[in-house]
């Protein structure tokens, strides 16, 4: 193998379109990220003119769409349901994930642990392309005959088998794994090989330790999906029955299949993954918000080792509750009570790792600059999201609250304000070491506030549609009686959302303006200790200009006897005390 | 009539709504207060420390291991939810759902859902089902019942219209012909998913007379939220007087079973 | 056949070793096969089916993918793999409960015997 | 807090690596995940045969002594896999590449019983869409024909390889790391022969 670190590589196409460097790798993920965050957002604006104004044609983008999926501008239900397909496909297959793990994992974690680049550069370059495929695969299926999915981000068999468009889907979702894979296997060697020497576990950020556990969940939760994905394909192509009963009579016609199968066979898998990758989702977030709080309140993290601790049970307990997913599945109601038991255990955790980062803040001396603003969101925004879990995960509450909006404001609460929030709060928070400027202020002030007001409006009504009694996944709310009385809600929680896009354009502009014009920015603009900020920014080549010495752990903030109030996991103490 | 829906929870109309219900307010009860005592602390720390000059961040005193004052309040929390797993959820979950109670065969009825309708099947004065077959299955007959079968003669086959009576418990069956749908009637908080290829029985017993909704809980197709029922509760006397209105026009009721949508 | 000492991080190969195993393999495998002809009832025949599989695998991998005296850190990865798929344990569970249950509750069993009867 | 270690001299502080090969952490990484992979695929085995009404004995659906015979070539496949090891260890080249053309060897000829098998399913009018049993043996079968193939993949290129870069420091690794799949490959045959064909 050629030491590629020896040779930067050389022309634009080397050097930043099949680069191996994983700082472009990272950003490459970054904007595709957003890009596709951005594609998932418009897809529910499409969508939630069918909720809040039911067959009435959209204004201005109906006229554009094909007759047979608009019939006049007005959404029909086949339409709906592969908006709806699509966009919970996106959002956490491509949008978040990659974003988290992709972006800013790649970008940070061989920098937080003092490494030159991920252990297979080349691996890295792979992961993103595949990435890149299967993404566009799952967006080029709205043209390819059939159409796209529209059987739910779930794709419950038969619906999924019986329903056109899922093959692409499943072909999509097979390379979205394989790239997720390949990241985790880099993730972890790069982790446990490639620290910089004193960076013992205990003494890695707590963003190196969110990414991971990730990476053990991508690495472990995937391929289960995988192994259930190619079953559904061989259902599709192969006509077998894997999840299809015998007998099946599909609006008046007999399908024709051997039978045998068990269509809760598929939800138990799918499960298997989704709540593994819910923490996916959640855990890199939530790793971004301690380093941000952490930096900004001048002092250490409270609970470094109960956060970690926290960090690693959620990891291992996320494998045993999956089912609580399925309550009303028809599964066992006494495996059902077992399932309650682990889910009520893994909320302990999570609760730690808030109450950690709240008492972090006691005591500090708190800026409250625009990356904070939105790591503190992340705080009660995630809260509200995890008690409203509560209730889900409760056996009997959730009979009632199963498949209702209770259910969407819940992971909407956690994904969006939580994680998406806390992203956003990343990208201005980590902007100056990637292109050495920094992002407007203002404007990322006035994007806070408005996106955090307009999130609320969007999530805060569905708790109240789900406990009326509204379910998810109707395209015309107004069919239901007991859905009437609440419909303003809807167009509520509509016209909220398209005041969330607009809110979204500065941060556009902000961002993009920024990359070349935004203000210029010293090496370490926050005065932080992690080791991202010991190389310039944005790092040259190999990152690091000679191997950082580890001589403690990263939150070291306001230490007495030292004139400034930050000092550096590299700062070497023998030329402290010279000074 | 007044609607019975509104932004709250439905009318409670079944014997184990009482119970849901209960658990619902309770939990909502003690989330708001942990959210509204927990932003309290939250906005006091974030005014009392801010940033001022000349006053550096205290830190906290040194501590190693997993053991954090944090894990107080995650003690609080621990108790609540163990409470609740072992003196609501667990006993609650098994009176729903564990146990059926027995029921005559005059209470039992078999629900057969297809994209996208109910089909609500009586077994009639004999208490017997009649026989279906899957190659009789017609838009005339959309269970396929074999007239053959003198089980048959009387059975009751409607379509997106459910009787229940009141005071007494019903045994639902559930089935479904083409993909998994979900049996859902908010104010009788019942839900349960119809998965093709199992049988899933469901008791109910409805304790308020009115006119109700049955939806389709789960993604079943592109009609998914047309798919609903009316269900009509009844008072013993009036659903014995229908069930007799009902029986004689076996063939008529099966004739007009048109799909609603 | 001499063995050399492998370099640094690599197992040290023996020949002899992996010819006994090679053996073993051979042996586990008629036997297996001979165990088939023997048509035991399936409590008896898919348990001995895979102690004996589950013997052969565990010599591969213990002496092929030399796993006897690996690092530590291996050992920790496959114990959490190991952890993670003890999960799987509980889906024929469920299949296994469910079917409990509807012997167990009454009501059920009067479902039963009605699906019986349908069908 | 005053500075760490302030009083007494401070440690230089020491690499901290885990002591395995990237590559060696790398492949068994992946084989976890794909124990993961072909434990689903068990599972839903498992599943499908316990909801099943009636489940054929595998030998009254399928050829056994063929499978016999396919599972001894796949162990002295793997078998002549360690030999390569060993002769890579010894720094032998002809060595090297005599097992490892035994290997590849062996493997064509698992697929070749492999077609054979699978072609005298379907002149039988038997295919994966016949019965679940059918789907399950194609299915997990077929997808441990694409990982020997896989095999066949990677064991080619370090033979091909093995001319120029037999002595170059990381070439062992990757004969290792070979050798790792190659033998979980086996692994996954060992338990899939009496689990289909057996029981």
């Amino acid at each position: 193998m050629v030491d590629t670190h020896a040779h930067p590589p050389q022309g634009f196409i080397q050097k930043y379109v099949f680069s191996q460097d994983h700082k472009i790798i990272a950003l490459q993920y970054l904007i595709t990220a957003w890009i596709f965050l951005l594609i998932g957002f418009v897809f529910i604006m499409v969508m939630r003119w069918s909720l809040a104004f039911p067959g009435t044609p959209i204004p201005w983008i109906g006229r554009f769409l094909p007759a047979d999926l608009a019939p006049n501008g007005v959404i029909s239900g086949q339409f709906y349901n592969s908006l709806c397909a699509m966009h919970g496909t996106i959002m956490v297959f491509l949008g978040v994930v990659p974003l988290g793990v992709g972006a800013f994992g790649n970008y940070l974690l061989p920098l937080q642990i003092g490494a030159p680049d991920m252990a297979f550069p080349r691996l890295n370059m792979l992961s993103y392309w595949v990435y890149l495929a299967g993404g566009l695969l799952m967006l080029g299926s709205f043209i390819l005959p059939g159409g796209a999915a529209q059987s739910g981000w779930t794709s419950y068999p038969p619906l999924a088998i019986i329903n056109p468009g899922q093959t692409v889907w499943l072909f999509g979702m097979v390379l979205l794994i394989t790239s997720s894979l390949l990241g985790a296997i880099n993730f972890i060697v790069t982790t446990l090989n490639l620290r910089a020497p004193g960076m013992h576990l205990m003494r890695m950020p707590i963003f190196v330790w969110s990414e991971l556990v990730a990476a053990f969940l991508l690495l472990l939760a995937f391929p289960p999906l995988e192994g259930a994905a190619i079953m559904q394909l061989m259902d599709r192509i192969a006509h077998t029955s894997f999840y299809v009963p015998k007998d099946l009579v599909v609006l008046g016609m007999m399908h024709k299949a051997s039978g045998g199968g068990q269509p809760l066979l598929w939800q138990h898998l799918f499960w298997f993954l989704a709540h593994p990758e819910v923490y996916v989702l959640l855990l890199p977030p939530m790793g971004i918000v301690a380093e941000i709080i952490a930096n900004n309140t001048r002092k250490p993290l409270h609970g470094y080792g109960t956060i970690v601790a926290s960090m690693l049970s959620i990891g291992a307990m996320s494998f045993i509750v999956w089912a609580h997913h399925m309550f009303v599945s028809g599964m066992s109601a006494t495996l059902s009570n077992f399932f309650l038991v682990t889910t009520m255990i893994i909320s302990v955790p999570s609760v730690a790792i808030l109450t950690c980062l709240i008492f972090s803040l006691m005591g500090g001396s708190i800026r409250f600059t625009t990356p904070m603003l939105f790591a503190l969101a992340f705080l009660p925004m995630f809260g509200i999201g995890g008690l409203t879990g509560l209730p889900l995960g409760l056996t009997v509450t959730d009979i009632y609250l199963h498949d209702t909006y209770y259910v969407i404001g819940h992971f909407h609460y956690v994904v969006v304000t939580g994680s998406i929030i806390a992203l956003m709060g990343g990208t201005y928070h980590w902007f100056p070491k990637w292109f050495g400027r920094r992002m407007n202020d203002a404007l990322g002030r006035f994007h806070f506030w408005g996106t955090l007001i307009c999130m609320n409006c969007v999530f805060f009504p569905m708790f109240i549609l789900g406990l009326a009694g509204q379910n998810r996944r109707y395209y015309d709310p107004t069919a239901h009686l007991h859905d009437l009385p609440t419909q303003p809600l809807h167009v509520l929680s509509s016209v909220a959302a398209w005041l969330l896009f607009l809110v979204q354009l500065p941060f556009i502009y902000n961002f993009f303006h920024s990359i070349w014009r935004g203000e210029k920015s010293e090496e370490n603009p926050w005065k932080a200790t992690t080791l991202e900020w010991a190389c310039p920014s944005p790092p040259p080549h190999g990152n690091f200009t000679e191997t950082p010495l580890v001589w403690r752990g990263p939150y070291e903030y306001s230490p007495e006897g030292l004139k400034t109030d930050w000092l550096p996991q590299n700062a070497d103490p023998r030329s402290l005390e010279a000074a | 009539m007044k609607s019975i829906y509104g932004w709250g929870l439905p009318v409670e109309a079944s014997t184990y709504a009482k119970d849901v219900d209960f658990g619902i307010r309770l939990i909502h009860a003690a989330m708001f207060t942990i959210f509204i005592l927990w932003a309290i602390f939250f906005v006091y720390l974030l005014v009392r420390y801010r940033r001022r000059e000349g006053v550096p961040a205290k830190r906290d005193p040194e501590h190693h291991g997993i053991f954090s004052a944090s894990l107080i309040p995650d003690l609080i929390v621990m108790l609540f939810e163990i409470a609740l797993i072992f003196f609501y959820a667990i006993p609650v979950w098994s009176r729903i759902k564990g146990h059926a109670p027995d029921v005559p065969p005059a209470n039992r009825i078999d629900v057969v859902a297809e994209q996208f309708a109910w089909n609500i099947h009586y077994p009639g004065a004999d208490g017997k089902f009649g026989r279906t077959e899957m190659d009789k299955i017609h838009f005339s007959n959309p269970l396929g019942l074999d007239y053959s079968d003198p089980a048959a003669k009387d059975d009751i086959v409607l379509a997106n219209e459910l009787h229940l009576p009141t005071g007494r418990p019903t045994l639902i069956r559930l089935t479904s012909l083409d993909v998994i749908h979900s049996f859902w009637i908010p104010s009788f908080r019942i839900k349960q998913d119809i998965v093709p290829g199992m049988a899933i029985p469901l008791w109910v017993e409805p304790d308020r007379p009115g006119t109700y909704e049955l939806s389709c809980a789960q993604l079943c197709g592109f009609a998914h939220s047309l798919m609903r029922a009316t269900v009509i509760v009844q008072t013993p006397e009036d659903y014995a007087k229908w069930l007799k209105s009902a029986a004689p026009s076996v063939a008529a009721a099966s004739t007009n079973t048109g799909q609603s949508w | 056949m001499n063995d050399a000492a492998a370099p640094h991080g690599h197992p040290p190969p023996n020949v002899k070793l992996y010819m006994m195993i090679f053996a073993a393999l051979m042996a586990l495998t008629v036997l297996t096969v001979l165990v088939s002809y023997l048509h035991l009832p399936r409590s008896l025949g898919i348990p001995a089916g895979l102690l004996i599989a589950a013997v052969k695998g565990g010599l591969v991998a213990a002496f092929f993918m030399h796993l006897k005296g690996e690092h530590k850190l291996i050992y920790a990865c496959l114990g959490i793999l190991l952890f993670c798929a003890l999960g799987f344990c509980l889906m024929p569970l469920d299949v296994h409960l469910v079917r409990q249950e509807s012997l167990h509750a009454p009501v059920a069993a009067q479902v039963a015997a009605l699906s019986a009867e349908r069908r | 807090m005053s500075l760490p270690q302030a009083a007494t001299a401070p440690a230089i502080p020491a690499p901290v690596s885990s002591g395995v090969s990237n590559a060696k952490l790398g492949i068994w990484l992946f084989l976890a995940s794909e124990v993961m992979l072909f434990s689903t695929l068990f599972t839903s085995y498992v599943v499908l045969r316990m909801g099943a009404a009636s489940w054929p004995r595998g030998w009254e659906a399928l050829n056994v002594p063929l499978a016999t015979l396919n599972t001894i070539v796949l162990i002295t496949s793997s078998v002549s896999m360690v030999m390569a090891y060993a002769r890579a260890v010894q720094r032998d080249l002809p060595g090297f590449r005599k097992y490892m053309a035994i290997t590849i060897g062996l493997a064509y000829l698992f697929l070749i019983f492999k077609c054979y098998e699978y072609g005298s399913h379907f002149e039988h009018n038997e295919w994966p869409s016949t019965s679940i049993f059918h789907a399950v043996y194609f299915t997990l079968t077929g997808l441990h024909c694409l990982h020997v193939i896989g095999g066949i993949i990677v064991n080619s290129t370090l033979y091909w390889m093995s001319g120029k870069n037999f002595d170059h420091p990381l070439f062992l690794g990757r004969v290792e790391a070979a050798g790792l799949y190659w033998h979980f490959v086996d692994i996954v045959w060992i338990f899939l022969f009496p689990a289909i064909y057996l029981i």
